[in-house]
């Protein structure tokens, strides 16, 4: 059990700390964050009425007190989920807005991340057990480049060859608009049909990382003791494959997995941006293209609390797959 | 348990079968551009205990990896065939010996063949249980796996089979739970052994079964599995680096060197009579402590590299002290003489002469003889001068899991003092607490209760630059030489920095002092070596330069910690009588940690045995080892296997 | 309808388009007229619902660009939210200011008068309803007013500070009592959107009030709207439905960003559009030469701005030798794409503004390139050239180098400055261009911390206000100190005497005498230099509509939708439906 | 940016280690690193496209027809001619851009790389060979940042940032990349430290500086550079991806700033495909050669590798 609550003190501690960055970023930064959005609401060359500066302030709930009042006002309002308004949507709350696009972007990341999971360590195990071998040579060199192509850049590429190119996708957004977002399968067709190439700008990089380590670690495991006596057991291939070798290579993998997700997520950021699609990332874009801090706060500590979340998950799935981290809940 | 009704436990004769089990036809193995295994060949019938000899090296486990087709890339069966005369059944019926045994050769069988045979026919134990049981499977599943794979045994019988196999390497059936990680390294090979069982093979591979165990449990599961098999009548070969062991369980022997086997016969009559000198070198390094005159031996050199090319001739001749002319031009054949099979010019000819007995006190290699064997050594020891004094020292770790607080006694109310010019030897299993006496030696563990003392120096009150400047006093020799030199430092610089640091040599200085050194430790001439990397000398030559790192500083005390349990068999004695030479020359007292009594036997005045943190026996090592009153001690002494006693029933 | 005005949100968005962000600043000036315009009375008239639109002689659906709220834009359809969504085409003004010729159109308003320069009285119109059929009156005119008042948030333009109160007289009639004499100030009255006061009296919290209804008078109203899109349809009920030809607006969210945009645009997907788009002639027009057009009329001014309160910019014949070294083409062509115009030194925004022309002054105030010029202005005025090349102040020391700030990221902008940078090279002025972010530049500007910038002025139809804020003395502060509009620190008794009797010249023919003498302080003293006029965008498409305005019919600028909605009428020639 | 910073994605090498490297490295004037990793052939062409790439960072103004800034030239025009590459919306030489964009991406590289490599050393070390208390507080930052979303995290902080520009991307990167490092040359430590070579450098009287200096350093070389490899690696792309995303100055030539303005201003629009794919090749060309590079890296503090 140790084990397990060694983990979620961890998590409870990394909460606190990415909850505490979260708080201190904004207030490393020059002026006056009131001045700043007042300004912005206003125009950039409007002269403003000092009274209207204190109207905006009141109306914002902009800060005041001591910075260690802040922090209590701040640690309050984390756990009431109550982030304040955003600028740019004045005056919809940040939560209103984030729990608009989370559903996009869970969607997005979740099916991107999973099938770059399932697809990379597929693709790694083959690689591994079929080492050096022209299928091996072939994944090993052709990850070690495709690895290196910048997101973004994969995305621009689909863009201008399938959408702008072809006419094969639409170029932009999570749906058309033509239909209003409901539960029905007209719009869920129509989304599906507008994430494909956001969800493949992700996917042709994704697998890369799981490659790599899956082949390595297999590599590694299909060196081991376990896996020659599984092969002198007289096993199948199969299962000497899957059940020896892989199933103990996968492990660091399920770690990574949301390691990973802190990656993807930056990805998101900027594949969701070139495709106007209506998630986290092109929400934070706008954030802090319009300098939207509240909203881009937020954003970030929610990717963070998902990656650690994620984290968590992972930590307590790798517990209950590998019996060696957990010797103490036994003894 | 059924027993096999056809095969009497025992009761097969090796050379009275007419075909065998498995036969290798001019075998050879390469990795890339080295040749590992060269043109092998034997036969193994059915029932038979075959051990297969050798150093680091010679090409054994490559060998072994071989018959089960196992090797790991880039290795591959350059030549030569493997036989398996034994077919493939199916079903669980296990019938007599079946009219038609037709061969297969299993270098070129096809994989869904050899699938089949795998297990059911030969199952093997490898070398290092901690790995070859999956860790995240648990004991049952992996039973469960090969159960299921090759019989109709499902559920509930498999388990119970699961439960009788695991009580006939005396485990309780309950550890079929338990993941590999929640057993001892002794309780997995068991398991690994059960498993390699499981299915009633008819040969069964044993790679270093017992390497890296205590000598008690090494012990122990040795003669567990020689029951078993003269009980169920399977054929094994024993791969082992480990003469005494060999020797001990095995009807027949191989040695192999060098990529080939060079001596092949009967346990019984290779004792006797050992032909090849390679065979005889190794045997030299064994003795029975217990006897009142030991001497050991070893075989200066090391072997050779097998990826060189072109190299002729015997490939043992350049450290044969017999070699002759055409040993040198011309490699021989495994080829029949006196009782067995040898490939040696040396010995072809005394046989062909008539007179295959050699002279046998002459023991190939130099020899090493027991101190204790003089008998001016006894009153010596008393009017040594005392240099370190530990007395009743205590030790106990904390270690927490939670909330829940363990507490070990790592060390009970130890005394003894270290004496210039004196080795005491250390005697324990791991976890006995040598360790832990060894670092309050150095300085580096403090005793909860006791004290120890150098000179007027009290060791354990020592600390930063107090400690620092002890560490001049005292120096290091660790067991596994490679780990204790820098990689990537060469030689010259590792004993610089002693000589710098406390003898303050500098300058034009330090190269003498160095070669000085090497010199000292045997490795001349020195010059080859200052520029050398660790990983360019041999094991011998690595323990060398550890030791003149120990003496750099010229020190008081040197802690050796099993100097030679990770060294080839053939150069143990070699290291023995180096530490030997320089602790009675320069007067260090040595703390000599180790777990083998032979050693203990050889190189030691005093020996003091410990036992889960207690010292149980101590004295002058004769006495304790003549006359060990202590049921451990004791223990320990029957556990040294020695293929010169007697054959245990 | 994507001017910049209206989408506040999209505009600054500095990460995407640096093009675009400028027109912030260039709206925020927009700001509209002076003079008065003749009573015109519109009658409206009920429209039955008969046949589709084209039967009816109509366009069936306009498709536009963005219709603001950023990039997942939210119901919002409060006028006077900085974050609304495009609401122009719903609520509507007392009068609409024409943003290129700076005429008064009047609208919810018949006419207005200046009882004195502090009293101003508006005639409202009668038989206009709001949308949900309640009727429209002069009380709803002064509510909407006093709303502000409660809400200081959103009186962006400030009118409070000048306002003291907004009466309803009767159900025609509105009287605004200012402080002082603010004539001026009716361009920033006449902009406010009228909200019904039935609805709004009901609103606690007015800045937070997103108005989902969207009840206005204005000629459409709010049919659908989700992140993607919002459609319009037309009003049936609207006072002037007859002039009103085009029966549905789509606007379509720019989600992709600027190039899915641009795509879309020489797609033909946009009927009316205002993006900034690179070599227009060859991605859009040459698409569809029949039907695509674009129209970039100018805007604001864009000029040198120096820092008087050092040497040598506090010296008059340093600054008028820099109207001389400037390259204005060169800035036009390169770090313009030849968008826009180069301006006149005069401050006003020709040739929109051309009848404000002071008659003594040549060539529009337009002063060309002339390198040898300025080093003779700067020989003339002592001003040494050193051995190595380098100019000499008139101590005899080199002069220091001198920073040029543009915001971070400002690309044209940068490009002009280095523009700027080579040309004061070749009279041995060594300049430093320097690219804070926005938010230092905008600080140190505001305090003083600056040699040379790009400053932005004039360019509406507030005519005061594009001499007051850059010239005025009562917008600077000392250096150190925030100037809120007047950053180069000018202090000029004439200037802010001028101002000052502007304020209060109750007609045009008085303003213009005023705005003359103004004109010639900027010629003659040379506080800023005029460089280049920014550029509001505006892209349309004749296939299913015409009557848009453009250069050969200057009626209206880009963004006066409510007259342009007036003069839209079908293609006839157009064969789809 | 498929990885995190410092991590390095490679598959093992599988190629046997050449024998006679050691011999080479003994004959070769050449600094022995080169000669070890140019005895790997994947490291061998790492190398030289490394090399090239540095070539034309270096030569950038002698290679590039144009100033890269100059705006002189007709707008979006096509491959061909003076302009192999075409022009951008502005008017400026492609080629050139890309040309001196190499030097971006190098100095970036390099710059970054170093940094976030001595900071992952720096709390690596601190961690790993002091232990204790000191030992748990970084673990704790050094677990803190890795889960961290990186990305996020930079784009957060360069917005905050007063100023914009290569500076401040490489402070990103650096205060934000090196967390993978430093766990891994902490574990690489923890081990280092437990070995019997060191226990004997301290009783051959050494300090504690000299021995994480002079003993465990040189057995961690190949983790370093590898670390470093991956590090610039890591920074190159980040810095692309941040100044794509317009958090850089624009106005720096680099093969961000060029996919930014690329993506800006009507590349798609006006077929520009080279304008488009010409700096992400670049980019993902530059970053192979690293990942190249280090399949021979492992060769570096492992002498083993080198000779048999």
């Amino acid at each position: 059990m140790r084990y397990f609550v060694s983990r979620v003190m961890f998590f409870v501690l990394t909460l606190w700390a990415a909850v505490t960055l979260n708080f201190i970023i904004p207030r490393l930064q020059p002026g006056d964050p009131a001045q700043t959005m007042v300004q912005r609401l206003a125009g950039q060359s409007e002269a403003i009425d000092p009274a209207a500066i204190r109207a905006v302030q009141i109306m914002l709930g902009l800060p005041t007190g001591s910075i260690f009042e802040q922090y209590v006002d701040y640690l309050q309002a984390v756990v009431r989920g109550d982030f304040g308004i955003s600028y740019t949507y004045f005056p919809y709350t940040v939560t209103h807005m984030i729990a608009e696009a989370l559903p996009w972007t869970i969607v997005l990341v979740g099916v991107t991340h999973v099938l770059g999971f399932v697809i990379g360590t597929l693709l790694g195990a083959a690689a591994a057990w079929k080492r050096n071998g022209k299928f091996d040579t072939v994944v090993s060199l052709g990850s070690t480049f495709i690895g290196t192509l910048p997101f973004f850049w994969i995305a621009l590429i689909l863009i201008y060859v399938l959408a702008f190119t072809l006419r094969w996708f639409p170029e932009a957004g999570g749906y058309s608009g033509e239909i209003d977002p409901a539960w029905s399968w007209a719009f869920f067709g129509d989304a599906i049909y507008h994430g494909i190439l956001p969800a493949l700008s992700l996917l042709i990089t994704a697998p890369i990382g799981w490659i790599m380590g899956m082949r390595n670690n297999m590599v590694h495991t299909l060196g081991e003791d376990y896996t020659r006596l599984a092969l002198a057991k007289g096993l199948r291939q199969r299962r000497v494959a899957l059940t020896y070798s892989a199933r103990v290579a996968i492990l660091p993998n399920v770690t990574g997995f949301a390691l990973g997700l802190g990656t993807i997520l930056g990805g998101t950021v900027m594949v969701e941006m070139i495709f106007g699609y209506p998630g986290m990332g092109k929400l934070m874009f706008d954030a802090i293209s319009n300098r939207d801090y509240p909203l881009m706060q937020t954003i970030f500590l929610f990717t963070t609390i998902g990656v650690l979340l994620a984290n968590l998950c992972a930590d307590i799935l790798y517990g209950v797959l590998d019996p060696r981290v957990r010797r103490e809940a036994q003894t | 348990m059924t027993e096999r009704a056809s095969l009497e436990p025992g009761a097969v004769s090796p050379e009275g079968a007419g075909s065998p089990l498995l036969s290798v036809e001019n075998l050879s193995v390469s990795y890339a551009a080295t040749r590992a295994v060269r043109d092998v060949s034997f036969q193994l019938h059915d029932g038979e205990f075959v051990g297969l000899l050798g150093e680091s090296g010679s090409g054994k486990t490559t060998l072994g990896n071989a018959l089960l087709r196992l090797l790991p890339p880039p290795g591959r069966i350059s030549e030569g065939r493997v036989m398996w005369w034994g077919s493939a059944r199916t079903g669980e019926a296990r019938e007599g010996p079946e009219p038609h045994r037709a061969g297969r050769d299993l270098t070129t069988i096809g994989q869904e063949d050899l699938r089949r045979l795998r297990w059911r026919e030969m199952s093997t134990v490898f070398q290092s249980s901690m790995n070859s049981l999956n860790p995240v499977l648990t004991i049952e599943t992996q039973f469960r796996d090969v159960i299921e794979e090759h019989t109709a045994m499902r559920g509930a019988p498999a388990r119970q089979r699961i439960g009788q196999l695991l009580e006939m390497v005396m485990l309780d059936p309950s550890y079929m739970r338990f993941y590999p990680h929640e057993l001892s390294g002794g309780m997995k090979q068991r398991v690994a052994l059960a498993l390699a069982l499981a299915l009633r093979p008819r040969f069964v591979l044993l790679d270093e079964p017992t390497t890296g165990l205590d000598v008690i449990v090494q012990r122990s599961i040795l003669d567990n599995v020689r029951a078993l098999q003269r009980e169920q009548g399977f054929a094994v070969l024993l791969i082992s680096h480990d003469l005494g062991t060999v020797m001990e369980v095995s009807d027949r022997v191989m040695v192999m060197y060098a990529g080939k086997i060079v001596e092949d016969q009967r346990a019984s009559t290779m004792i006797a009579e050992p032909m090849h000198p390679y065979t005889r070198g190794l045997l030299g390094a064994y003795a029975d402590p217990r006897a009142r005159e030991v001497e050991i031996a070893y075989i200066p050199g090391r072997p050779p590299d097998l990826s060189r090319p072109g190299q002729r001739g015997c490939l043992f001749a350049p450290r044969c002290q017999e070699a002759i002319d055409v040993c040198r031009a011309e490699e021989p054949v495994l080829s029949a003489m006196g009782q067995g099979e040898a490939a040696c010019h040396v010995a072809e000819a005394a046989y062909a002469a008539g007179d295959g007995r050699r002279d046998q006190s002459a023991r190939a290699g130099e020899v090493f003889t027991a101190p204790a064997g003089r008998t001016d050594r006894g009153p010596r020891v008393e009017r040594r001068q005392e240099v370190l004094a530990v007395a009743g020292v205590h030790k106990r770790y904390r270690s927490r899991r939670g909330l829940k607080v363990t507490e070990v006694d790592a060390v009970q109310d130890v005394s003894f003092v270290l004496r210039a010019g004196t080795v005491t030897a250390l005697v324990g299993q791991s976890g006995s607490g040598k360790t832990t006496l060894a670092r309050m030696v150095t300085g580096v563990e403090r005793p909860d209760t006791g004290s120890v003392t150098f000179g007027e120096l009290r060791v354990d009150r020592l600390r930063g630059r107090g400690l620092k400047a002890y560490r001049r006093h005292v120096q290091l020799v660790f067991q596994d030489p490679f780990a204790a030199l820098n990689p990537a430092h060469t030689i010259g610089y590792t004993l610089s920095r002693p000589l710098i640091n406390h003898q303050d040599v500098t300058g034009a200085a330090l190269r003498p002092a160095i070669e000085e050194l090497l010199e000292r430790v045997g490795l001349s001439p020195a010059s080859t070596y200052i520029e050398k990397y660790p990983h360019q000398l041999s094991g011998g030559q690595q323990q060398r330069v550890v030791v003149a790192r120990a003496l750099a500083p010229d020190p008081e005390i040197i802690v050796a910690d099993e100097p030679i349990s990770m060294l080839d068999v053939s150069i143990r004695a070699e290291i023995l009588e180096l530490l030997d030479t320089l602790v009675r020359e320069r007067g260090i007292a040595m703390l000599y940690i180790t777990h083998d009594l032979l050693s203990a036997r050889v190189l030691a005045d005093e020996v003091l045995v410990l036992h889960n943190g207690k010292l149980v026996e101590s004295g002058a090592t004769l006495e304790v080892i003549r006359g060990a009153r202590d049921a451990y001690t004791r223990q320990l002494l029957d556990a040294i296997p020695n293929p010169f006693a007697t054959r245990r029933g | 309808m994507k001017i910049v005005k209206e989408v506040p949100v999209q505009a600054d968005d500095p990460l995407k388009s640096p093009w675009r962000r400028r027109t912030v600043a260039l709206a925020s000036l927009l700001v509209l007229a002076t003079g008065a315009a003749a009573c015109q009375s519109g009658s409206p008239t009920e429209e039955g619902n008969k046949g589709t639109p084209k039967a009816q002689g109509m366009v069936s659906q306009l498709n536009m660009g963005d219709f603001g709220g950023g990039n997942a834009p939210q119901r919002n359809f409060n006028p006077f939210s900085p974050t609304r969504l495009v609401t122009d085409f719903t609520f509507e003004p007392l009068f609409v200011v024409n943003a290129y010729d700076c005429t008064v159109t009047p609208w919810l308003g018949t006419s207005y008068t200046w009882e004195n320069p502090a009293k101003l009285v508006v005639k409202t119109r009668s038989g206009v309803t709001w949308s949900d059929g309640k009727p429209f009156s002069a009380k709803d005119v002064a509510f909407t007013y006093n709303l502000l008042k409660t809400a200081p948030a959103l009186d962006t333009n400030g009118l409070w500070s000048k306002l003291t109160s907004v009466t309803a007289e009767g159900a025609d009639q509105v009287t605004f009592a200012f402080k002082e004499a603010s004539v001026p100030t009716f361009t920033q009255v006449s902009d406010v959107r009228m909200v019904p006061e039935h609805i709004w009296s009901a609103v606690t919290d007015v800045a937070k009030f997103t108005n989902n209804e969207a009840v206005g008078t204005g000629p459409y109203t709010v049919k659908s709207q989700n992140t993607q899109q919002l459609v319009l349809e037309r009003n049936p009920k609207y006072w002037q439905a007859d002039k009103i030809k085009v029966q549905r607006m789509m606007f379509k969210k720019a989600t992709g960003g600027a190039e899915v945009d641009k795509l879309r645009l020489s797609r033909g997907e946009y009927d009316w559009n205002a993006m900034f788009v690179p070599d227009i002639e060859k991605t859009y027009v040459a698409k569809d030469p029949e039907h695509n057009h674009y129209w970039f009329p100018p805007g604001a001014s864009i000029s040198l701005f120096m820092n008087l309160t050092k040497a040598p910019f506090n010296d008059v014949e340093f600054r008028r030798a820099m109207t001389f070294a400037i390259d204005r083409d060169e800035i036009k062509n390169k770090a313009q794409f030849g968008y826009v115009e180069t301006a006149s030194q005069t401050g006003l925004v020709m040739p929109g503004q051309k009848a404000w022309l002071a008659p003594g002054i040549a060539n529009d105030g337009k002063v060309p390139y002339d390198a040898a010029q300025a080093k003779k202005v700067l020989a003339d005025a002592g001003y040494k050239t050193g051995p190595d090349g380098k100019l000499l102040g008139k101590d005899g020391k080199p002069l220091p180098d001198f920073s040029y700030k543009v915001p971070n990221g400002w690309v044209d902008w940068i490009q002009a400055a280095q523009v700027i940078q080579k040309n004061l090279a070749d009279l041995g002025i060594t300049v430093d261009v320097q690219t804070p972010s926005a938010e230092v530049h905008d600080k140190d500007r505001g305090i003083g911390n600056f040699d040379m910038f790009f400053g932005v002025h004039g360019g509406g139809c507030n005519i005061y206000q594009a001499f007051q804020h850059p010239l005025g003395s009562s917008q600077t502060a000392p250096i150190g100190k925030v100037a809120p509009t007047n950053f180069i620190r000018w202090k000029d008794a004439k200037t802010d005497a001028l101002l000052e009797e502007l304020a209060k010249a109750p007609d045009e023919a008085a303003q213009k005498t005023v705005v003359h003498q103004l004109e010639q302080i900027m010629v003659d003293q040379v506080p800023v230099v005029p460089l280049w006029y920014g550029a509001q965008w505006f892209e349309y498409r004749s296939e299913k509509a015409i009557g848009w305005p453009n250069a050969k019919d200057p009626y209206a600028g880009p963004g006066n939708q409510l007259i342009i909605m007036t003069k839209l009428r079908p293609n006839p020639d157009y064969r789809g439906k | 940016m498929s990885t995190p910073i410092g991590q390095v994605a490679k598959p093992i090498d599988s190629e046997p280690a050449p024998g006679d490297v050691a011999a080479a490295v003994r004959r070769s004037r050449l600094p022995s690193w080169v000669v070890i990793l140019w005895a790997n052939r994947k490291s061998r062409i790492g190398l030289i496209m490394l090399g090239l790439f540095i070539f034309v960072a270096v030569f950038a103004p002698l290679l590039a027809t144009h100033d890269p800034k100059v705006t002189d030239f007709a707008q979006s025009l096509p491959p061909g001619g003076a302009h192999p590459l075409g022009t951008t919306a502005s008017g400026q030489d492609i080629l050139s851009q890309l040309v001196y964009g190499a030097r971006t991406s190098i100095v970036v590289g390099l710059v970054a790389g170093t940094v976030v490599t001595f900071i992952a050393l720096l709390v690596g070390l601190t961690a790993g060979y002091l232990q204790g208390w000191v030992d748990e507080v970084l673990s704790f930052l050094i677990n803190l940042a890795l889960v961290v979303p990186v990305l996020p995290l930079m784009i957060t902080i360069a917005a905050y940032s007063p100023v914009r520009g290569l500076f401040l991307i490489i402070f990103v990167i650096s205060i934000t990349g090196w967390a993978w490092g430093a766990r891994v040359k902490r574990a690489q430590i923890l081990t280092l430290r437990s070995r019997d070579y060191i226990t004997a450098a301290r009783f051959a009287g050494e300090g504690r500086l000299r021995i994480i200096f002079a003993e465990i350093m040189p057995n961690m070389m190949s983790l370093v550079v590898a670390g470093f490899l991956g590090a610039a690696a890591g920074a190159i792309g980040a810095e692309a991806g941040l100044e794509f995303l317009g958090l850089g100055d624009p106005t720096t030539v680099s093969w961000g700033t060029m996919l930014y303005w690329a993506n800006n201003s009507g590349a798609m629009l006006t077929g520009q495909w080279i304008w488009l794919g010409a700096p992400g090749l670049a980019i993902a060309l530059l970053l192979s050669s690293l990942t190249l590079i280090n399949f021979g890296v492992d060769a570096l503090s492992n002498p083993h590798l080198r000779e048999r």
